[in-house]
């Protein structure tokens, strides 16, 4: 069966007084029915922009998007309509995401108003039906979003993109804002909706633990770039980009008897306008050398693990004879 | 539920506004005002053009409550009628303003580019002519009388409402809620009506209070110096116009409109003051 | 214990607002001893920040009331010093580092101006001293000390967070106060700062007390722990006891919501529920509405402390049962 | 710095073309022949058309806007339809006046109205901060030409301290700068009250109380120098007001400058004094807000650097123009 969701050189960039932004730049993926790509890097790789402009929030510079076999880079209005109810986004931050003068209620059952074709009743009944699967009491449904914390704002949030029953949703570091123990609540909720519904996800984070656990292929970015695309798994446990490593090794283990060796990583991230060709990572790579200043191409090292590192077999072998 | 929702939010900016006695204060004058100016010919005891040329300057006095000027006219009476001119001066120099100004604001901040370009250019060549002096202008230019006035203020207070309004629906534009709104369909229309003008009403309407104050006290200048209300209407800034003659006989013939400009003045101030808190609890200190 | 640097005794706090009185700090006991780092662990409004500001004596002063407590530091009790010696405390024995870098440094003043600032006050040093420590201070968070004058907007996030540490560690602190200090930061950036905060607190024997919500930080940066909950601390003890022998239901459900790195499991176990509003408190135990193993008393009594072994200190009733 | 004030200095230019197409335009619409009034009722209408071909007002609109120009162009603002003298050695001798005034009024403002402000910051939930506030709420809902009377009534009048009006001594500018500069005050108080109790909230505000800086130091130097920023962008904007202020001002007390000189041709429809005041009051207003920019740029490090190094430029312009336009609306919130 064909991939749900074809994304072919996609790039965006934005004008700005210094010079082209390259936001997101190169970037092609994937993505199967009813399973989760975790997009992961840091702030400006440009992650937030690629979930964005494939859902049409902002229009492509350049590139194919295909979704369900159909091209839809310049979708026209009715397609995108039509698109719209099959992909669904969900943000951030819960506290600004919703109208702050809906209620919870009125806030679900908006998209089921625009869409239009149903009863009143009908849709009074969908919007109990969707708060009840995502957990949320009905007696919350007259309450603004401000008389309710982070977690139930989000659960809001899922209902909303939920309730026109999309095949795709862009998750856009929607556990990020809340703490551990209701971000564990959200992430085992997402978890239990794809598998009931079959919806596949792209979860967009820079919480690597999180996207460990709800991914079934991790795409790693920096500045606008895919470095490193794998199965979760092999992701972690045969890491190739010096970025990744990096990344990985950066995060802190709760864990007292597992001190992680560091890579410290020089400086820091550099700007998107106007990139060099080259390796965009180069400038704060350990490994760095001339051929790093030529443009990259991305390799597939073992089926399914693609990097773009002109270096990364040296890399490999050197590691393994330390 | 679309009903209930509406009343609770104007019961919440109620039950905020209420904590500030000022404003509470504030709201209960200018609805006297306001009852005061409707009602003017059953109130007031006298018309405000009749002369009693046998009391000219009379005492307070039962017959007279504040007195009479130099033409025997009943103060009381024409500071009655007064309310009449100078509040419509404020509210509708305001309504011309503010329908112009949110227009052209919302239009500039929404769509953005060469639209906003242009009209936030013009309005800067708008505003460097100081806005006295162009309402001055144009009062003149237009000539002196009660409704070429109030039309001249409206036209030089447009500007405030625009920037504000276009500020204002920069910033709801680019909130995440907007954009989730975009997701689900909806179309700019719903967006604008629905989400863009009600998230945005907010600083206008704080705006739009203080304004009919200021209007109030521009146009009381404008009387003052002969180009608005012309005689014998009893504008509270013309009749000070009036009494400025008379300093040194009678006094307090200045003084009565005066105060009634402040209090108006002073009243909307206020309200615009609970309202922004009331509106924006944030703000509160 | 004679080398304890700071103890804190049954300190209590509460907001005051309009409508309601926030009970955000409920009788803690909190030590931390000479040249050790303290994790404080807990959740949003678990009261972390309030007892760090309420150690400067910085809460806002209308609102913010300190019913009762002790905070011991140096032989003398903060809460009853006097202004005058408190801001002689302030910056030179005990200093802070705040959450958002974004925001703590002001904007119109140059970051050398920023750093020198605290040395004019308590080492009397003169202009041109303080200028030069100043800049030892850069070098040491690593900017290079001709950026003296530059001002915060010209700085990334990560290297404004470097300033602040250095203002921190300017006057060379007993204790050192650090709120979330790489919350904002992106992880690569995160590694770097705590790698030097580590290297410097070891270069100049500073103790830290170093709030967090990320048990992974903990782990790797802390000598001990305590687990804040509502207000309270529920559970606290040296690293080793908290990770390797959790004992209070809280901090195990902290753990088992926790997404690892390092381990390979399908689903997570969160805590049902959601913190108790710290304007009306449960009777019982904090936690009782979302602890798995709550008894009837639970619901009635607060759990008093308990010592499991020395140093370890459990705030429940289960492990005091006796078993 | 050079490059900014060049760079403003000639944004200056599109404003000024605007500001003379505006007041050309408004003279255009205006009922009434300037011919006929300056002859005077019964003028015979030979008589008017060779006036009116006399002073080119038949040629169209263009060609009279590009003569308007041109003789703008060299210093010559055209004669008065009145008077029959030259406009602008008129306003030349008119305009210390103007001058004085204004920049008194609100030298004063600025001197009473910030330490104002910040007492009543420091002194909030007070009866000190109250009764300011009220104080000042009530200052500014005055209309400034009524206080104006009523201190000629007291100080003139009654009392007779200070002359009634003109301006033969020092005693003459007292009630006029204190009539226009009171509200102003007002505001300006409210303006720094309010921008303090704001700053005072912020997180550097709590790091420079970590650092063990005492309070005073934190109200009056870290606090103030941010508070104060913003409104030197409402002084800048007041000064317009002020110009405007000044129309009344000068004609109560009598005081011979530009907004007395601008009423009377107002009154006698006098064009090209009309048009000349509203294009050198503007011109002026213009240099002030340019000054004000000037001096904003020189306080705010953020502005500042933007025209030293070029990196991030786009972020600092963006953040001037936000800070610009909070000026904007504070200044026209009043």
């Amino acid at each position: 069966m064909a991939p749900l969701l074809e994304v072919y050189n996609l790039k965006k960039y934005f004008k700005t007084r210094g010079g082209l932004l390259h936001a997101v730049d190169d970037v092609s993926f994937t993505v199967e029915n009813g399973e989760t790509l975790g997009v992961v890097g840091e702030s400006g790789c440009g992650k937030t922009t690629l979930g964005r402009t494939i859902m049409h929030l902002l229009p492509p510079t350049e590139g194919r998007i295909v979704f369900e076999g159909k091209d839809i880079s310049k979708p026209k209005k009715p397609e995108l309509e039509e698109l719209r109810e099959k992909m669904q986004i969900i943000f951030q931050d819960p506290f600004s995401s919703i109208d702050p003068r809906m209620t919870l209620g009125e806030a679900i059952m908006e998209p089921l108003v625009i869409r239009g074709g149903m009863s009143k009743a009908d849709m009074i009944a969908e919007t109990r039906k969707l708060m009840d699967t995502v957990g949320l009491a009905s007696r919350f449904e007259n309450s603004y979003p401000h008389e309710l914390d982070g977690g139930r704002r989000q659960r809001i949030g899922i209902a909303r993109a939920l309730s026109l029953r999309p095949k795709f949703i862009v998750c856009d570091e929607p556990v990020s804002a809340l703490d551990v123990s209701i971000q564990a609540q959200i992430i085992n909720l997402m978890l239990d909706l794809q598998e009931e519904y079959g919806i596949a996800y792209m979860f967009v984070t820079h919480d690597l633990s999180v996207v460990k656990y709800i991914s079934n292929d991790i795409m790693v970015m920096y500045l606008g770039q895919v470095v490193e695309k794998a199965p979760a798994d092999e992701l972690f446990d045969h890491t190739l980009h010096p970025y990744s490593k990096a990344l990985l090794s950066a995060v802190p283990i709760p864990d007292i008897h597992k001190k992680t060796k560091r890579i410290s990583l020089m400086g820091e991230i550099s700007s998107p306008v106007d990139p060099p060709a080259g390796c965009r990572f180069m400038p704060r790579c350990l490994y760095a050398c001339e051929r790093c200043a030529q443009p990259q191409v991305m390799e597939e090292s073992t089926p399914g693990h693609f990097v773009s590192c002109c270096r990364y077999k040296e890399l490999a072998g050197k590691e393994e004879e330390q | 539920m679309e009903k209930k929702r509406k009343n609770s939010r104007l019961r919440e900016i109620w039950f905020q506004l209420k904590t500030n006695k000022l404003a509470v204060v504030a709201l209960i004058i200018l609805i006297i005002l306001i009852i005061v100016a409707i009602l003017a010919p059953v109130i007031a005891p006298y018309h405000y053009a009749e002369q009693h040329p046998k009391d000219s300057y009379a005492p307070p006095s039962a017959k007279y409550l504040l007195g009479t000027d130099k033409l025997g006219r009943d103060i009381f009476s024409r500071l009655i009628y007064g309310s009449r001119y100078s509040l419509s001066m404020g509210v509708i120099a305001v309504a011309i303003a503010a329908v112009i100004g949110i227009t052209v604001g919302s239009v500039a901040g929404y769509y953005g580019g060469w639209v906003d370009n242009l009209l936030m250019r013009f309005l800067d060549v708008y505003q460097s002519i100081p806005m006295f002096l162009l309402c001055v202008t144009l009062a003149a230019i237009l000539g002196p009388s009660l409704r070429n006035a109030i039309i001249a203020l409206g036209i030089c207070t447009v500007p405030g409402y625009a920037r504000i309004m276009r500020a204002t629906v920069l910033t709801v534009r680019e909130k995440e809620y907007i954009e989730a709104e975009k997701a689900i369909n909806a179309k700019d229309p719903r967006i604008i009506l629905k989400h863009i003008i009600p998230n945005a009403m907010a600083p206008i309407i704080v705006e739009i209070t203080m304004g009919v104050g200021s209007c109030i006290l521009s146009g009381a200048s404008l009387s003052f110096i002969g180009l608005g209300a012309q005689a014998p209407i009893s504008e509270w800034g013309a009749m000070i116009s009036d009494a400025r003659s008379v300093m040194r006989e009678a006094p307090q013939l200045s003084l009565y409109p005066g105060i009634c400009v402040m209090l108006a003045v002073l009243s909307c101030n206020l309200l615009g003051d609970g309202l922004r808190d009331a509106l924006d609890p944030r703000l509160k200190n | 214990m004679s080398e304890e640097l700071l103890e804190i005794k049954d300190l209590r706090i509460e907001y005051h607002t309009d409508e309601s009185v926030i009970h955000a700090v409920n009788g803690i006991d909190l030590s931390v001893k000479k040249g050790q780092t303290l994790g404080l662990v807990g959740e949003t409004g678990a009261g972390k920040t309030t007892i760090a500001k309420s150690i400067l004596r910085i809460l806002p002063g209308l609102q913010a009331k300190i019913l009762s407590g002790e905070i011991r530091f140096e032989g003398k009790d903060l809460l009853s010093v006097s202004e005058r010696e408190m801001r002689k405390i302030r910056g030179n024995k005990i200093a802070m580092i705040f959450q958002d870098p974004m925001t703590a440094l002001n904007p119109i003043e140059t970051i050398g101006f920023q750093i020198s600032e605290t040395l004019k006050i308590h080492n009397k040093l003169t202009k041109k001293e303080a200028r030069k420590k100043a800049c030892e201070m850069l070098e040491l968070v690593g900017i290079p000390s001709y950026r003296y004058d530059e001002y915060p907007h010209q700085f990334s996030g990560g290297m404004k967070q470097r300033v602040v540490i250095a203002i921190g560690l300017a006057c060379n602190p007993e204790l050192l106060l650090a709120d979330e200090p790489t919350t904002a930061l992106d992880v690569t950036i995160q590694a770097q700062v705590l790698e030097m905060m580590a290297e410097l607190k070891e270069k100049l024997d500073t103790s830290v007390i170093l709030i967090t919500h990320d048990l992974g930080v903990v782990a790797n940066f802390c000598d001990s722990v305590a687990v804040a909950y509502a207000g309270e601390i529920v559970e606290r003890g040296t690293v080793e006891q908290i990770f390797d022998h959790v004992a209070h239901p809280y901090t195990e459900g902290l753990f088992a919501s926790l997404p690892r790195l390092d381990r390979r499991e399908r689903r997570l176990k969160p805590i049902k529920g959601l913190m108790p509003d710290p304007a009306a408190l449960p009777e019982g135990c904090s936690f009782c509405d979302r602890c798995p193993y709550a008894e009837e008393r639970c619901f009635k009594t607060k759990p008093a402390d308990v010592e499991l072994e020395p140093g370890h200190i459990v705030k429940c009733f289960r492990v005091a049962g006796g078993e | 710095m050079l490059k900014f004030i060049g760079k403003r200095l000639l944004m200056l230019i599109p404003v000024l073309i605007g500001i003379t197409l505006v007041v050309q335009l408004l003279l255009e619409v205006t009922p009434g022949d300037p011919a006929k009034l300056m002859l005077g009722m019964n003028a015979t209408p030979e008589r008017v058309a060779a006036l009116r071909e006399e002073l080119g007002l038949n040629d169209p609109f263009l060609v009279r806007y590009g003569r308007y120009i041109w003789n703008l162009c060299h210093g010559d603002l055209g004669n008065s339809f009145m008077t029959g003298r030259p406009v602008f050695s008129e306003m030349i001798q008119r305009f210390p006046y103007t001058l004085v005034l204004v920049c008194i009024s609100l030298f004063l403002s600025v001197v009473f109205g910030i330490p104002l402000g910040v007492f009543a910051s420091t002194h909030q939930h007070t009866w000190k901060d109250n009764l300011a506030m009220f104080a000042a709420l009530f200052c500014v809902s005055m209309p400034a030409f009524w206080f104006a009377l009523m201190l000629i009534q007291r100080f003139a009048v009654k009392w007779r301290l200070l002359p009634l009006s003109g301006i033969a001594s020092w005693k003459g500018w007292v009630l006029p700068c204190v009539a226009l500069a009171l509200g102003f005050t007002a505001t300006i108080t409210r303006q720094t009250r309010s921008n303090m109790l704001e700053v005072i909230r912020q997180d550097y505000i709590t790091t420079a109380r970590a650092k063990g800086v005492s309070e005073v130091t934190i109200k009056y130097r870290h606090a103030l120098k941010n508070a104060v920023t913003p409104v030197i962008m409402v002084v800048g904007g007041m000064f317009g007001m002020m110009l405007g202020g000044a129309l009344i001002s000068e004609t109560i007390f009598s005081i011979p400058g530009l907004g007395q000189y601008t009423m009377q041709a107002l009154n006698s429809r006098d064009y090209p004094v009309i048009q000349s005041s509203v294009l050198v009051l503007s011109l002026l207003f213009a240099i002030v807000i340019l000054l004000v920019d000037i001096i904003f740029a020189l306080i705010d490090p953020r502005i500042r650097s933007q025209y030293i190094s070029k990196r991030q430029k786009e972020a600092r312009t963006d953040q001037k123009k936000e800070d610009q336009e909070k000026g904007a609306a504070h200044s026209e919130g009043r």
